[in-house]
């Protein structure tokens, strides 16, 4: 009966974290979960995306809960197909991504969405940080999803001519950004959540989501009640991410209990963001984050034990 | 020109514990080995004359590099005053000059040549040579032009464009020295510059040397461990041991009257038939060694006591007016005249003398003794008999170094 | 009292639980203070002059059409090295041409070779002080430590926020990773040169300078050269990292190829560098071989 | 007819347009080949021991307790240096252990530290084989340029999936990239060994190898040690990337730091780096200054 | 022992396109200014024979260092062969030996002293002394003993621990001398190893070289520019010329029968003294030179032509039995019993007469001139009279350094 109890017994897990702040308290969750499930959980290898995919799937790593799609989809490596198992969204559509700009030159120049960027001459000028005649788009590193999806908006509107998607690390970009809003200027640039980039530039108080057109072929598919945007329903120019676990096709294979944990949980948004802000504001280490995890478990004890009953009943 | 007064030099860490030991009379050896500190120089003080060739030697490790070091200041005296006494410089004390006149100095009044050459490897044996012409900011086809002369005056015209590793040891020092002489400066200081030289060219070289300096009234310091060639080339020699100077005096002096045992080992090996004079060796025309027997006339016969055979006929300012050998007159010839025919004579003469100068060196004297039998007469500028040299007194002068004026 | 002994017990055993030094939020501060206090000073004054410099070295470079740049490349190499190391150049420029980079390798050039020259023109001096004087070498010492290891994803963010995005804090990141081997070996070269050969320049009356450009620096070349490839296989070892905040280049291949796990990519940009530094040490290979303290070595 | 004169200009103005190599494909197919051919060899065969010893290294490291570690830490100093080295060395890590580090100071010193030993124990005879050989060194160079330009992360991917990720391709990236200085400079400093000294060796019927460790290396010692110097520093220039891989340590701390645009957690791995670096500098610092080849540019 | 046949030296990148100009009789020189290349060693050949001194002089870049380096293969030689003939190694080719056995050789054969001295900077003076030592594969404590040994031997005791940068020059040179003869191997090849040191130090130096030479029975090939340090020390002297071996003889043969012009001028400036021997200059007892005047008992006697006042008895064997001064008897001493009494004696005898051997050196045939004022006879080694030596024939040795000898 124990060995019912205790599935993950004796077997080691080594899971991956992302090497953002919304990743870890996610994370915890599933360290504690599988934990409770008897596993051996290790200490999560923190590791950048692609990285993480390939460890996955060459079975260095077992799994992370930090998939965000399709915004990774091109970092996942050409066999991910046989080897890596994507599970249904623990928070869908929680990876809020889109393109923000300050308030004051929202106002000043009363922008509603990047159109009014490109087509307006003075207002493209005003976006034009380094005098190239093109209004400076902070985007996405080369090689990111985001980045074909902005190029993929650009290439559609034919705004290469009056938008400079800036090539660059996401923290440059971001660093940029956050500059020339610092010194006042108008600034546009693309970001997600929950992050600690919007930690820092918070949308309603520093910054707006503004629209941006591509993605959305009626009303409806307009995102509403977005904290923070010009308007409401608003077009982000993205479809909001769903945050998914990805695991190792052999691990799961030989763990049924971690595969059924895998397809049943499911953590609020809403925690997740509030966890990210109270470690950017009390400057929490990742291992300090593990108590609240844990706190958020015994809070939803219900829930949780439903999940591990249910793989517990999978190791059968 | 240069005066050195008191010059010392300690190497190591803590010079100054040193001259008390030395004033307690430590010698070199014991410094060292009880406080590691190496007395390189100690008190040394001399003086240079303007166009004077001064010569230092001593024993390997006496200190001699390290003197000729501090008079341009390559070696930073630890004590004393080195005067330089310079139409342009004016009075100034080399120890204790700022770095721009010490600079200026150097480029403009000294020169070097380098016990180990110190050739610039990178450079071409010409640019080697115009080194301290470019120093001096000659400009170029003037520095080539000097450069060249130099160069050949050395005996390496067609090396000019060679590197120094693809010369001979005796061909770089050559270099070292055309380096040396092409600044044209009026003071050299030359540590062993010919001591890798076979003897031809080193001859060649004193010769050069000699020339130069006399051309360009040049002031020469000069270190060698050649007897000969500081005899032949020295105007003063000084000697050192253990750091200090122990004598400094002309060749003949130091060779003829050796002031300490040292100094007296250290000539033993000289040559003294190209330095010592006529009147060291002769035997004094004095009472203690003539009698004299009979006058004639205006002179006054004298002989040697024991040959009464040979009489020297004087007159009263004590010039030598007529001699006789066995009762007859012989002629009285200068040694000068005779040298030639002394050396295809089949056979000595007894019917002619000769005479030489006081400053005559033995090795001329013994051409006089080639042409005569007679005893060679030593007259002194005025043209008084002063002496004279037969074969013991010359024979003596080779061997001994020395002749009877000791025993006056 | 009693709970003294497992207080030293954990103390011995993990003494650092005591207390943190809390250097995160003083650095924090000091940057924001920075940043505040200097940002319009850097971005309007530093930025713009340093700029202009890279972009008058970028436009040069791009405007020039390829076969001409290919003549005088060839040009280049034949005369400090030899004509081989021309066609060697041609050959590895028209590779990298044919593998669609040639704009990016244009871009990544003009930033090394920017890098470089002002590696050079700072660093040697800064390396002849080093030797000249064994308290600056001290001083500095740690600073060149500190300019070789500090990750540069360190200074990356605050560099961004002074100077901007793009070529500027590249270059930047870029002159202070590879200026120290420059310094150091500059320092050494001129240290090792042999007593004697400065002594005989300092006995002819040179000045200190002339010491230095005519017997030390010539002898110490081949060290100095040395410390000049390292230099260079520094800068273009940033060239990636300088993508990463903008500087775009052969850089942003790399940089892209790892960020989609795309190894084929990865590896044109990674080989475009690579022969790119391949060419630059064989010229600098060439002049060093001509440089006449390499007779120093010779059986003198 | 018509077409060829536009073609013609086309080709001169941009003649990279002609064709494009597939470099891309070939270089993915050739991963692909390599990595299902050799996967399991290195992971069976080469990681796990590379692993072991690094491993064993760090046990040896983080199961001393800090306090006896600066003890000991303290006597190496002293004894490679002086007493102000130890000293200095125990403030440093003291520092490090009190921003809470210690225990990634541990992962990256014994990353750096069988790095180097790799580096050292591999280049520095390659170097002497340089040194002996024009021919070799020709070879060589280009690669060693290769070693030190390549960017790290286009070999990277390859290397996790030969190796895996962790500290195994992590210590390789790092061996390749920290190698070539002590290559080069070993080769230099014993070329620069005048020829006389060899020569006088030679004439006393002396061995290559006594001639080599008589003569040639001490007076090369302290170039050498110049290298050796470099090669920790790039050593600690990777420990960044090498985190990226999952090596863990300080280069965590930045590498995290970097991505949550938080200055303080970068600035703080990357102070740890430094000081390492600087302590590793100085102790390194002391050995080559006790170097006999040291005297070579006395005024003999 | 050491054979060297026709060894050539050319320096320069194509060293064979060098000996068709040398058999076109072009000159060094030309064949520099023409193609470039330098010769350095041009076809030499000479024999040592174990346990001599052979000792290589010439002018500057002679190519004497390039010769004695080919012997130890340190410099390639172009052309030629160097037969060593050694108990352990058998005959054979210096110049085509392989690379184990040229080490072995080099190790326990031969040592060098260097004439830049090359000392190795970083090692103490005691282990540069030690250094050959090491290679040889000896044991520690026998290293050091031997090396303080040498290191005593050269005057240099106390400076074991110091390094070569803190020695003089002439210093270095002894501890190059030292590392060279710790290896006790019993060839010695030495590049002008007393070029730097002090007439006193060379002295003793040559006194301990030749010393070592006699007990080890070394083989010793050595370069020098000082004549009578060759004619010292050497058993042999070659005389090289622009690459050429000019003349190869015994000091003497050298010094009194230069074969050229320029070995002629080469030694014009030695010592002749200590050298030329008592045969070379005398003036023969032959007919055309003395008289018979009459016999007495079993003697003849002779007199000189024109000096009929002394008179020589000479037995039938050719024996000198009795002489005469103006028709008295005078004594006849050996040359050695007298010498101390003639330093002493405060006039020359004219009742005593002294006998010399035929080998005596001038310098010794002085004190013997000094002690009596008769004619110095000369003895073959049977004891027959062979010669007379009165003043002029002394002072001939002296200045022209050859004697009547050439005459017959
Ligand atoms: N590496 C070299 N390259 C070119 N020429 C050389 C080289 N070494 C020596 N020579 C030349 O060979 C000739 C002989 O030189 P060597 O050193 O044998 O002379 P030396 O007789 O020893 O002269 P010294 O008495 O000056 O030492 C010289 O003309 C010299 O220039
Ligand atoms: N840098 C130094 N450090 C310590 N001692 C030194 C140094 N230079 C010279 N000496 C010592 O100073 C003394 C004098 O040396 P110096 O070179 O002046 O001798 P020298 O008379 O020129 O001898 P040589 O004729 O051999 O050249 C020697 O005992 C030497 O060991
Ligand atoms: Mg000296
Ligand atoms: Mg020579």
């Amino acid at each position: 009966h124990a060995d019912n109890h205790k599935p993950g017994k004796g077997v080691t897990v080594q899971p991956a974290v992302a090497t953002w702040t919304s990743a870890i308290p996610v994370s915890w969750v599933y360290i504690e979960l599988l934990s409770d499930l008897g596993y051996e959980v290790e200490d999560p290898m923190s590791l950048q995306n692609p990285v993480a995919y390939l460890a996955m799937s060459e079975g260095d790593v077992d799994y992370w809960p930090n998939g965000w799609f399709p915004l990774h989809d091109p970092q996942l490596p050409d066999n991910a197909d046989d080897t890596i198992t994507i599970f249904d969204p623990l928070c869908s559509g929680c990876g809020l991504q889109g393109y923000l700009v300050n308030n004051e030159a929202i106002e000043k120049y009363d922008i509603e969405g990047i159109m009014d960027i490109a087509d307006r001459e003075e207002v493209r000028n005003a976006f034009d940080h380094d005098d190239d005649g093109k209004a400076e788009l902070y985007g996405c590193p080369p090689g990111w999803g985001c980045h074909e999806g902005i190029n993929a908006m650009i290439d559609k509107f034919e705004l290469g001519d009056r938008i400079d998607h800036v090539d660059a690390g996401y923290s440059a970009n971001f660093t940029e950004a956050l500059s020339q809003i610092e010194e006042g200027n108008p600034t546009l640039y693309m970001t997600w959540g929950p992050s600690a980039w919007i930690l820092k530039l918070v949308p309603g108080e520093d910054v707006s989501w503004i629209n941006a057109p591509g993605i959305v072929e009626d009303e409806n598919e307009k995102a509403s009640g977005i904290d923070g945007a010009v308007t409401d329903p608003i077009e982000m120019g993205f479809v909001a991410a769903d945050i998914q676990v990805a695991a190792n096709n052999k691990f799961l294979e030989e763990n049924p209990a971690a595969k059924e944990l895998f397809k049943q949980a499911e953590i609020p948004l809403k925690w997740i963001s509030q966890v990210d802000g109270k470690m950017s504001d009390e400057d929490l280490d990742d291992s300090e984050v593990q108590p609240l995890a844990r706190k958020w478990i015994e809070e939803n004890q219900d829930k949780v034990d439903k999940w591990l009953k249910a793989a517990r009943e999978a190791a059968k | 020109m240069i005066r050195a007064e008191g010059v010392t030099k300690i190497f190591g860490p803590d010079p100054d514990s040193v001259p008390p030991l030395l004033k307690q009379g430590k010698t070199k050896d014991e410094i060292q080995a009880e406080t590691g500190h190496v007395v390189g120089v100690n008190n040394a003080s001399f003086q240079v004359g303007a166009g004077e060739v001064f010569v230092i030697m001593g024993l390997s490790g006496s200190g001699k590099s390290t003197l000729i070091r501090c008079i341009n200041r390559l070696i930073e005296p630890t004590y004393g005053k080195i005067i330089l006494d310079d139409p342009e410089f004016g009075d100034q004390d080399i120890a204790s000059m700022d770095e721009q006149t010490l600079r200026q100095m150097r480029s403009s009044r000294m020169s070097m040549v380098f016990q180990h050459f110190a050739l610039f490897p990178h450079r071409t044996v010409l640019s080697n040579v115009v080194y301290g012409l470019e120093v001096q900011g000659r400009d170029k086809a003037e520095r080539e032009e000097l450069g060249k002369k130099y160069l050949e005056m050395v005996g390496l015209g067609g090396w000019g464009d060679h590197y120094p590793n693809e010369l001979s040891g005796g061909m770089q020092q050559r270099v070292g020295l055309a380096r040396a002489v092409a600044t044209e400066a009026k003071i050299l200081l030359m540590d062993e510059p010919f001591s890798a030289l076979d003897p031809l060219i080193k001859v060649q070289m004193q010769d050069e040397l000699i020339k130069i300096q006399r051309e360009l009234d040049r002031t020469i310091l000069f270190i060698t461990h050649d007897l000969d060639e500081a005899m032949r080339i020295g105007d003063h020699i000084a000697i050192m041991e253990a750091g200090e100077i122990v004598q400094i005096g002309n060749p003949e002096e130091i060779l003829v009257n050796p002031k300490t045992e040292y100094v007296a080992n250290f000539v033993e090996h000289a040559d003294p038939t190209g330095v010592i004079t006529a009147s060291t060796v002769a035997l004094p025309f004095k009472d203690r060694h003539f009698e004299a027997s009979g006058e004639e006339q205006d002179v006054t016969y004298w002989h040697r006591k024991g040959y009464p055979e040979i009489r020297f006929g004087v007159d009263k300012d004590g010039k030598l007016k007529r001699m006789t050998f066995e009762g007859n007159n012989v002629s009285i010839h200068a040694l000068e005249t005779c040298i030639n025919e002394a050396d295809n004579a089949p056979a000595r003469h007894t019917d002619a003398a000769v005479y030489c100068q006081e400053d005559t060196i033995l090795k001329q004297v013994m051409r006089g003794r080639a042409y005569s039998e007679l005893p060679v007469v030593v007259n002194d500028s005025e043209g008084r008999m002063t002496g004279v040299i037969d074969e013991p007194e010359l024979i003596n002068g080779i061997l001994e170094k020395r002749g009877y004026a000791q025993d006056d | 009292m009693n709970d003294l002994i497992p207080m030293l017990g954990g103390f011995l055993s993990d003494p650092f639980e005591l207390f943190n030094i809390p250097i995160e939020e003083w650095v924090t501060q000091f940057v924001n203070w920075l940043v505040d206090t200097f940002r319009s000073f850097f971005r309007t004054y530093v930025s713009p002059p340093v700029k202009a410099v890279m972009e008058s070295v970028q436009w040069l470079l791009t405007s020039t059409p390829p076969l001409i740049f290919l003549a005088v490349l060839f040009v280049i190499g034949w005369r400090s090295a030899s004509w081989k190391v021309g066609l060697f150049a041609i050959i590895a420029f028209t590779i990298i041409g044919f593998m669609g980079l040639w704009d990016g390798l244009m871009v990544t050039l003009s930033l090394v070779i920017t890098a470089v020259l002002f590696c050079l023109v700072i660093g040697i001096p800064i390396g002849i002080l080093c030797s000249r004087k064994d308290l600056t070498y001290t001083i500095l010492r740690p600073i060149l430590d500190i300019m070789q290891t500090t990750p540069p994803f360190v200074y990356l963010v605050p560099a961004v926020m002074l100077f901007s995005i793009g070529n500027v804090p590249g270059l930047i990141a870029t002159i202070i990773f590879a200026m120290p081997p420059t310094i150091r070996l500059t320092n050494l070269g001129i240290r090792q040169v042999p007593g004697q050969y400065t002594e005989a320049a300092t006995a002819f009356g040179s000045t200190p300078r002339q010491i230095l450009w005519k017997v030390q620096v010539p002898l110490a070349l081949p060290t100095i050269m040395a410390g000049l490839n390292q230099t260079i296989m520094l800068a273009l070892s940033m060239v990636v990292i300088a993508a990463i905040i903008g500087a775009g280049g052969l850089g942003l291949e790399v940089f892209q190829g790892l960020n989609r796990l795309d190894i084929g990519q990865a590896f044109v940009g990674g080989l475009g560098i690579v022969l790119l530094a391949m060419v630059l040490d064989r010229i600098t290979q060439g002049l060093g071989d001509k440089a006449p303290g390499n007779r120093a070595g010779g059986d003198e």
